[in-house]
């Protein structure tokens, strides 16, 4: 790809051809063509960030990761730049070593990942049997028990044989369609009115009133979707209030 | 690396290969210059007294295991394993009421006693048919054996505690579950 | 027939099976009066010259065919699909950093796994979670398995070339070039 407003000397590749931005930084170092010690980190931090702007300026995407990157190397460019005294950056060196580092670490990986490809693979360079023989395995079980599993196992049959008797007590619920029915018989008016003050009053057990509250939220909501009321909580946890539509 | 000769290509093509493969097939491969057919004669005589054979099968050939070797490839393993709930269950019925027929153990049981169950703890050595329940049908009865004892180290079938001593011991607190 | 020797045995054993059998396995075949690791190495000399050779893989071994004679096997074998060059430098990173975890693998890479990048080493049966970093969130770590000793023909991990030597080859030697 020729760019022929940028100085043929630089290098320009698609961005997806990368690896994220370190492997554009060890594509960049390479084109230096000198050993990664000697590698100027300055030299490839202007080279990175003027072939951002390029990739840029053709309005290509660019991942979050090459942000990140260019703005800490403008930032560790700017710090090599400036005397050591007026340097905000503690080790702006340092900074720039550990990132030749990373470099070397990533070719020396790279390396390694092309020597693993090279050797002789199974399927590719080397064949297992083509025509295994089964062999025939049997498996023998060798039963384990403990004394005291067979004595809880004793246990729990003889006591299956003697039945508990449960009994469950009746209780006394509101349920929807009761709520439904009261709902929209008390709705009348078109004013808002608050949810809660269609409740039935006399309901002393606390059960009995949470059943309440809950089968007039449910009735609430069907009457809301037949289109017959209308709904609104300003806050969580805030009143509900209704009101009869207007037709 | 050195180049292969014309009986190692052979050989590794009829040890990869997926079929047996057929002497004018594996001349075609290696080429007019090569003898084949004495190649794999001298094959055949180098793997004569090895573990592996190669065999002639009409035009065709193949490696094979020796067959005086395939008694010897039969692996076995011997793997232990934990009795499951209606085995346990159902030994215990047996160590406790025997002599006992399948019908009581699964009456007490509350479910049906599956032929595999008692198939488990017979291989285990643990149980065994003894005898006829004088009753309709005649059932066979079952009984714990000697082996039962030893793996679970009790002397006679008196030291099995009673009903009423494991209630005492706490074995039958639901905290422990099952 | 013969009785065959326990090196006869081995070989058919390695012979038959396509995939590597482990020594413990071996020895647990042949018994306790066999000394196994004597015979394996017996073995591998008698095939060091042949088109077939028998290869250990830590503590494992098998059968595989010289690497020298590929060239001359290729007969419409279907190519292998190329793995991607994130899922090969992965693959590198978690041999060589073994075991590692996910975060470790993107700071050396410095761009993000794809899930279905590990998910592709996994399904080759080349790397496999083992334990959790004891870190915050305690990530799962992953290693490389037996079958990436088998497909790269690694003898152990100790195969592979140093890291330390790598980077200190001429990788930014121009005659390598860009």
């Amino acid at each position: 790809m020729s760019d022929p407003a940028a100085d043929p000397s630089t290098f320009v590749v698609d961005l997806d051809g990368f690896e994220g931005p370190l492997d554009l930084l060890l594509e960049l170092a390479r084109a230096q063509k000198v050993d990664l010690a000697r590698i100027s980190i300055l030299a490839l931090a202007e080279q990175f960030l003027a072939y951002l702007r390029r990739v840029q300026a053709r309005q290509l995407q660019i991942a979050a990761e090459y942000l990140v990157m260019a703005a800490w190397l403008a930032y560790l460019k700017s710090q090599l730049l400036l005397p050591p005294a007026e340097r905000e950056m503690e080790d702006a060196e340092a900074a720039a070593e550990d990132l030749t580092d990373r470099l070397r670490r990533l070719e020396a990986l790279r390396l390694a990942a092309e020597m693993l490809q090279a050797r002789p693979q199974l399927g590719v360079a080397r064949f297992a049997r083509g025509l295994p023989e089964p062999v025939e395995v049997t498996v023998t079980p060798l039963w384990r028990a403990g004394l005291g599993e067979l004595f809880v196992a004793y246990g729990q049959v003889m006591r299956r044989g003697k039945p508990l008797r449960m009994t469950m007590p009746a209780r006394r619920l509101v349920s929807v369609e009761a709520a439904l029915q009261r709902l929209s018989q008390l709705l009348t008016g078109h004013d808002w009115r608050e949810l809660r003050t269609f409740l039935p009053e006399d309901l002393g057990e606390p059960l009995l009133r949470r059943s309440a509250i809950a089968s007039g939220l449910i009735a609430s909501l069907e009457l809301a979707k037949q289109g017959q009321i209308e709904l609104q909580q300003t806050a969580p946890f805030g009143p509900i209030m209704i009101r009869r539509r207007s037709s | 690396m050195d180049q292969p000769s014309p009986k190692q290509i052979l050989e590794a093509l009829l040890f990869a290969a997926e079929e047996p493969l057929g002497e004018a097939e594996l001349q075609d491969h290696l080429g007019g210059e090569v003898h084949v057919a004495d190649l794999l004669d001298e094959l055949q005589r180098d793997y004569a007294a090895r573990g592996v054979r190669l065999e002639r099968q009409e035009r065709a050939w193949a490696f094979r295991t020796a067959p005086e070797v395939a008694p010897y490839l039969k692996r076995s393993r011997v793997q232990p394993k934990k009795l499951s709930r209606a085995a346990l269950e159902t030994l215990a019925i047996i160590a406790y009421h025997q002599p006992v027929t399948r019908a009581e153990i699964e009456a007490l049981r509350g479910v049906a006693v599956g032929q595999g169950t008692l198939d488990i703890l017979v291989e285990a050595g643990w149980v065994t048919p003894k005898g006829r329940r004088e009753a309709p049908g005649r059932p066979v009865t079952w009984v714990t054996t000697q082996a039962f004892l030893d793996h679970f180290a009790l002397a006679s079938l008196d030291d099995l505690p009673r009903l009423d001593e494991l209630e005492g011991a706490s074995l039958f607190n639901p905290a422990r579950g099952g």
